[in-house]
């Protein structure tokens, strides 16, 4: 049996509820929030601490194919960041691709208890739950990779938007995901050849069809099915100078596709496609167009994709701009291509604060965080570990919090990327009610998680206690108490239960998987499936038979029922 | 006396020993390694058939194979991959095990392929089953 | 100078780490402190003087202290680690990782050493009077960060991949070395006296490296340049003459290799490229 | 008594990397009597799986190994790796990605090393990686697109039987429908079935196909070779494969242990990679190892992500610590370093040098395996269990990463367990 707790007097920040640092109790039992508890509950004592609903990554590539390719691409990456075993908790390495225990360890330490792996080759997804089972504490989820997918471009191409839709449903169970991913829509597949894609009109080779036509098709798709999370896309062109107008682009071709206020997609790791300019030389930010375009439309919300400076791996299902990448840097480099589906790309890399272009980048995810007015439409991501490790969530949040923190870092960067940038003249600093939208709340808004980011009756008792009090600490000044106190909470619960403790796991779990079972017609679902019998051995080298995942794969699945429109 | 480590030079014949997957090294091993069909397909040592008869060696002839390493004795066989000139091969098993060069220079892998070695008739030598020949370099 | 022996008491018949057999840690403590250091055999924790009898005197600062390791030491690990001074002499063998990343100060081993000695190395001398293993004076796996400054000296043999990755620094074979010394070095210098096992300088893209005896073949990624009578390691003249080529040219490096005339007159026919007059190739160099 | 027939279709094959997925199999009871759509190799896995099975645990006492309970077994087999400093858990390229995790559990419980047969097949390879990364795809992209198949040190037709007929020149995909529209170009020191078959062969010298692989890059590059022939093959014809190589529209390098395995060996596999980088500018071009053991490719991966690191993995202080040449499981025996041994699925007597072999022989040795081999021969305690993908299904790997779901066709031999559940138990043990 579940013990009771309650979390007593702490500063609650509360979003979803309305609730911005009062001081109250939260109860506890079975693992969910409730109203009251008995007398004989225990009291986790929070006075002068700061309690949150445990954080939500949306955007963080912790499983699965590609990052397992980078940790093994990289022992130098290993070496000096490892973890030794513990009565509870098992060894591991970091330090940019942590191995699975250490990375579900290092997200409960830092208050995070759910995080979504958003970038899933479909024919590799037993691998991607492989790992997220050997995941501990978080509850996590996966998107399975569709923009590349040769299905599905002759099915839009064909204009079959129902058959489309039903494959879809059945791409999302037989991988056991979450929401559709498009990276590079019709890039990757132009990859396939070695050949780069750059325009939203631009054609696919082979295929006829646009990227315009597959991100449009699949907003209308997702529509259709009823999806939990809008379409999550990471668009055309990413990491050329200039890009910002793509993204824009991106954003605007789904915007009729916008009913009432809910969001119809979601822009990730935007800094990487916010690139003004036109040649790395006059890079510049593009932050202001876009957060002036997503401060006027409803239809979207966007993740952060902040760099830190220092070392990490970059990763990515953009096959093209990570050979872009390597040959900028110089540096070792990952390719692997998945047949009628997508591709994947690794290369470490070191930002620099010295370097140009790092320190625009820098400036532009700030930029981005604090020009868009509205913290429900921005998700605080590192993409990790592409823009930086997601250990680095508290230096990142130190940075939206002061603008003195900011200026201590503006004034050691690169000059001339000083200069280019809006940053320096923004005075803006998220308060932590904010912090707690763009880091928990929003992000479970986004991903419509509706026990998760907030501490309402009902939901999931994932809470984060932080050891800094609100009514003392100023943010602004005092950014180091705000970082060193983010880094290890003093409580974090899951499910009810206390499994880190100032940063020291006393409890090991593990998560649950989320899914999403999306139903259509019967009808419908029989035709797609027997069309897909047909091609099945023509498109894959394995059966399609060994292709689906049945439940019962996953050690821990939470399915989400949907029914759709078709 | 020398031991199976130390090898000896028998004034044989001086070749480039390979070794490697065969196909019937494959199938035999799925058939079980105490078989005799294990021997007969792994305990072996192929030739080009050019070298066949400049050696004056018959297939089928019991070859004794001595590397720096040690030094074994297999059956000669005409090899259906062609070889080089003066180059032999052994499917991989316990018997190419005594032969090859222990030393992985820090990358793990020991040297498997490309060997210095010399091979010579024995006819009246005997080949060892696999439980012979393990009771002999383990001691068990 | 201030010195601390240490007397092999038993010889592991598992892997040793004594990160702690170092003047940068041993200053300032006393031989009681000493003795109780954290060594590793295996998966287990001990103290020191559970495998050596310590004796003699610790100094107050890294720089005076002498450290003697006496006996067989060759399954003893990362003796010198980090290191930035004084002295470490080994009256024996030494095992794997002598001296990874030390920064400073003097180590000596009267034996062998294992693989991986100076691996990371940043500054001071190592000298090993018998064989070295394979890897001296690399890098970690799948980094970049070879060894970076200081001199290593092996009296005897080395192993393959001396200088991998190698960034900076000398490192002198007095005996042979094996397959391709100076693997990925971007700059320093690696003398081999003897013989080499090939593929010298294989992929650098810069440095020199130096090999006086015999180098089966030289890498078609590597052009001849000219003859060169001389060469200077340190302060050292070494007489040739010497067949110079620059390489790696598939990494479109500029190191250096030179490569003995007396010892490889198997390589005379590049000397083709200089020695027909009237060849326009004559002019290039 | 006759039972009834019962055929399974889409059954993963269990012997090499290629894990061909569509193997139909007919079983009567224990016994399987037809086997459709395997290689030779996979009819002869499939039909004589039941050959030479261990029934019981078994202890050595006085000197010979005797039938024990298999509790006794687990009392001893614990008491082993207890003791043990240092002892080595090797082997696992035959088992289920479940086991293989319980091992990588039970080696840091005991603080030992855990290494795999990737050691002796592509640990090169990973050291190649390790430096360069890779440019590299699942095979069906081969299969759709490529028009240049590139086979270097390795002969398909007799160790990946399947491997052309059903990834590569054999095969007929979206863009390329037959042979006629791949070339196929095979380097290799004999001149192999596989070279037989090829349009365009090389006969690199025996060891030197680092050189080789050093002048087709200078080639590559538009750059001229200074020598008249490298590694017994004329500039001209280098020349040439470079020419094929530029000129394809999708090419596709495959390298076995002909690279991995000679003098070079992960330098080797560098300059294979690097060329496949340098031919990007130029097409498209990328390169797969051809992995030979069944799941030693789902051994990677387990390890990678459980500890970071894909082999020889050394958790005696209780965290991953990696260095092959130094954690590998032959070193560590040419050294006499580790004092207690535990061989999963594998049978590195068969296949390690003999020096190897004698240490492993002379410390307390563990075996699990289905079958008697050399390994089980030099063992102290020995668990019999139940085959991966025949008796008992698990998940694997196939060379290219793509993932699939090993089946259970046949019920194991009474008392016979799975490798999950004796590691399991013997980590129940240690742990008290």
């Amino acid at each position: 049996m579940r013990e009771e707790l309650i979390v007593r007097n702490g500063f609650v920040f509360d979003p979803l509820n309305g609730i911005d640092g009062e001081k109250m109790d939260v109860f506890i039992k079975d693992g969910k929030i409730v109203d009251k508890v008995g007398s004989k509950a225990s009291v986790v004592e929070s006075s002068g601490m700061i309690v949150m609903p445990g954080g939500v990554d949306i955007h963080s590539h912790i499983a699965g194919s590609k990052v397992n390719s980078g940790r093994v691409l990289r022992p130098e990456d290993h070496e000096k960041d490892y973890e030794v075993k513990t009565q509870i908790t098992r060894s591991g390495v970091g330090h940019s691709i942590p191995s699975t225990y250490t990375a579900g360890y290092r997200y409960a330490r830092m208050g995070y208890t759910t995080v979504f792996e958003p970038a899933v080759p479909p024919l590799k997804a037993r691998h991607t739950h492989e790992e997220l089972d050997a995941t501990p504490i978080v509850d996590k989820a996966c998107f399975p990779l569709l923009g590349n997918n040769w299905l599905v471009m002759e099915y839009l191409r064909d204009g079959k938007i129902e058959e489309c839709a039903a494959y879809v449903a059945w791409v999302m169970n037989a991988t056991k995901g979450y929401a559709v991913k498009i990276v590079d829509p019709g890039g990757v597949e132009a990859w396939g050849w070695g050949q780069h894609l750059r325009r939203l009109d631009d054609r696919v080779p082979h295929f006829e069809i646009t990227p315009r036509e597959i991100v449009r098709g699949l907003c209308k798709v997702n529509r259709l099915l009823r999806m939990p999370h809008t379409i999550h896309v990471h668009t055309n062109n990413l990491g050329f100078p200039g890009n910002y107008e793509t993204t824009i682009e991106t954003m605007d071709c789904v915007r009729d596709l916008a009913s009432g206020d809910r969001p119809t997609i979601h822009i990730t790791h935007v800094q990487f496609t916010g690139f003004a300019g036109t040649s790395w030389l006059n890079l510049g930010s593009g932050a202001p167009e876009i957060s002036n375009y997503v401060n006027k439309h409803s239809h979207v919300t966007i993740d952060l994709g902040q760099i830190a400076f220092g070392d990490t791996t970059t990763m990515t299902a953009d096959g093209p701009f990570q050979y872009l990448l390597h040959k900028l840097s110089g540096n070792k480099w990952i390719n692997a291509d998945v047949e009628a589906e997508t591709g994947a790309g690794v290369v470490p890399f070191h930002y620099k604060k010295s370097n140009y272009v790092n320190a625009v980048q820098w400036g532009i995810g700030l930029e981005l965080a604090l020009l868009t007015k509205n913290p429900w439409q921005v998700c605080l991501t590192t993409d990790h570990p592409n823009g930086a490790p997601f250990t680095e969530y508290p230096r990142v949040i130190s940075w939206l919090m002061s603008s003195k923190a900011r200026a201590r870092v503006l004034a050691k960067i690169n000059k001339n990327a000083r200069r280019r940038l809006h940053l320096p003249g923004i005075d803006r600093e998220y308060t932590f009610n904010e912090i707690a939208v763009v880091t928990r709340a929003g992000t479970a808004k986004a991903l419509n998680l509706k026990e998760k980011g907030h501490l309402g009756v009902g939901a999931d008792a994932d809470i984060a206690v932080f050891n800094l009090n609100p009514k003392e600490v100023d943010p602004s000044k005092n950014y180091r108490a705000v970082r060193k106190a983010l880094k290890k909470s003093a409580y974090t619960i899951k499910d009810g239960r206390i499994i880190s403790r100032n940063g020291e796991i006393v409890e090991s779990s593990m998560g649950k998987t989320y899914w999403v079972n999306a139903k259509t017609s019967e009808d419908l679902m029989e035709s797609v499936t027997s069309q897909l019998r047909e091609k099945f051995e023509d498109y894959y080298t394995v059966q399609m038979e060994n292709y689906i995942i049945g439940e019962s794969f996953l050690k821990a699945p939470s399915r989400i029922e949907v029914s759709s429109e078709v | 006396m020398k031991t199976v480590w130390e090898g000896y030079s028998m004034g044989g014949i001086k070749v480039k020993l390979l070794t490697g997957r065969s196909l019937d090294q494959g199938k035999s091993k799925e058939r079980g390694k105490l078989s005799e069909d294990y021997v007969k397909c792994v305990a072996v040592c192929e030739f080009n058939k050019e070298d066949l008869e400049a050696f004056k060696i018959s297939p089928g002839q019991n070859v004794r194979v001595s590397t720096d390493f040690g030094s074994v004795v297999v059956r000669a066989a005409a090899s259906t991959q062609q070889l080089p000139k003066a180059t032999v091969f052994m499917p991989y098993g316990p018997w190419t095990g005594i032969v090859v060069n222990p030393e992985t220079h820090g990358t793990g892998m020991p040297s498997l392929k490309g060997l210095e070695a010399e091979v010579s008739a024995a006819p009246s030598e005997k080949i060892l089953s696999l439980k012979e020949l393990v009771k002999q370099f383990a001691g068990r | 100078m201030k010195e601390l022996v240490l007397k092999a008491r038993r010889v592991p018949n598992v892997p040793a780490e004594a990160l702690v057999v170092s003047p940068n840690f041993i200053a300032g403590k006393s031989v009681e402190e000493i003795c109780a250091a954290e060594v590793w055999e295996g998966n287990r924790r001990i103290a020191l003087r559970e495998v050596f009898d310590v004796e003699g005197e610790t100094a107050k600062v890294a720089e005076e202290q002498a450290v003697k390791v006496i006996g067989e030491a060759g399954k003893v690990r990362k003796l010198g680690y980090q290191m930035s001074s004084g002295l470490i002499t080994v009256d024996g063998n030494a095992g794997m990782y002598l001296g990874e990343e030390m920064k400073g100060g003097t180590i000596t081993v009267n034996g062998n050493a294992g693989s991986w000695v100076g691996t990371k190395m940043g500054g001071g001398t190592i000298e090993v009077k018998g064989n070295a293993g394979d890897f001296v004076g690399s890098s970690y796996r799948g980094s970049r960060l070879g060894m970076k400054n200081g001199l290593i000296v092996i009296h005897g043999n080395a192993g393959n991949e001396v200088g991998c990755w190698m960034r900076g620094g000398t490192i002198r074979v007095k005996g042979n070395s094996g397959q391709f010394p100076g693997m990925h070095m971007s700059d320093g210098t690696i003398f081999v006296e003897g013989d080499c096992g090939g593929r010298a300088g294989a992929q650098m893209t810069g440095g020199r490296v130096i090999v006086v005896g015999r180098l089966l073949t030289v890498l078609s990624s590597f052009s001849f340049e000219e003859l060169r009578g001389s060469v200077k390691v340190g302060e050292d003249k070494v007489g040739g003459p010497f067949y110079l080529f620059t390489g790696d040219v598939c990494e479109n490096g500029v190191g250096r290799l030179f490569v003995g005339v007396n010892r490889n007159p198997h390589l005379e026919w590049y000397k083709r490229f200089i020695e027909t007059p009237g060849d326009g190739l004559c002019r290039l160099v | 008594m006759r039972c009834l027939a019962e055929t399974f279709s889409n059954v993963v094959c269990t012997v090499c990397g290629c894990c061909c997925d569509n193997i139909e199999v007919t079983v009567e009871g224990r016994k399987v009597v037809k086997v459709k759509n395997g290689c030779a190799i996979s009819m002869s896995k499939f039909m004589n799986y039941g050959e030479e099975r261990i029934p019981t645990p078994l202890i050595r006492r006085k000197g010979e190994l005797a039938e024990a309970s298999y509790e006794e077994a687990l009392r001893e087999a614990a008491s082993i790796l207890k003791k043990a400093k240092y002892p080595l858990l090797y082997g696992w390229s035959l088992t289920s990605c479940e086991a293989i995790e319980v091992g990588v559990e039970l080696t840091e419980a005991v603080g030992g090393v855990m290494d795999n047969t990737t050691t002796t097949c592509h640990g090169p390879t990973v050291l190649g990686e390790h430096d360069i990364g890779v440019s590299t795809c699942t095979l069906g992209e081969v299969r759709h697109r490529a028009d240049l198949v590139v086979y270097w040190g390795c002969n398909p037709l007799h160790a990946h039987p399947n491997h052309m007929k059903r990834y590569t020149v054999l095969s007929k995909g979206r863009f390329r429908a037959s042979r006629k529209d791949r070339k196929l170009v095979v380097v290799d020191v004999r001149r192999t079935d596989t070279a037989k078959v090829a349009d365009f062969f090389l006969q690199v010298s025996t060891n030197e196909d680092y050189e080789l692989l050093s002048a087709l890059r200078v080639a590559v590059r538009g750059d001229e070779i200074e020598q008249d022939s490298v590694a017994g093959v004329p500039a001209e014809k280098i020349e040439e494969l470079a020419e094929i190589m530029i000129n394809c529209e999708f090419g596709i390098l495959f390298f076995g242990l002909g690279l991995t395995m000679t003098p070079g060996k992960s330098r080797n596999i560098d300059l294979a990679l690097s060329l496949v980088r340098d031919l990007n500018s130029k097409t498209k071009f990328l390169i797969m190892p051809m992995r030979g053991h069944f799941n030693v490719t789902g051994v990677n991966h387990v390890s990678a992500w459980e500890t970071g690191y894909p082999y020889a993995v050394d958790l005696s202080r209780g965290y991953p610590r990696y260095n092959p040449g130094d954690t590998t499981a032959i070193d560590i025996l040419l050294r006499g370093e580790c004092d207690a041994a535990l061989v999963a699925a594998s049978d590195p007597v068969a296949s390690f040098p003999a020096k190897a072999c004698r240490h492993l022989a002379e410390i307390p040795l563990i075996t699990i395996d289905p079958h008697y081999s050399a390994t089980t021969l030099v063992s102290d305690v020995v668990f019999p269990s139940a085959l991966t993908g025949i008796e008992t299904c698990g998940t694997v790997y196939r060379m290219d990463g793509v993932v699939l779901e090993s089946k259970k066709i046949v019920e194991p031999l009474g008392g016979v367990r799975s490798d999950v559940e004796i590691l399991k138990d013997m980590l129940k043990l240690i742990r008290g």
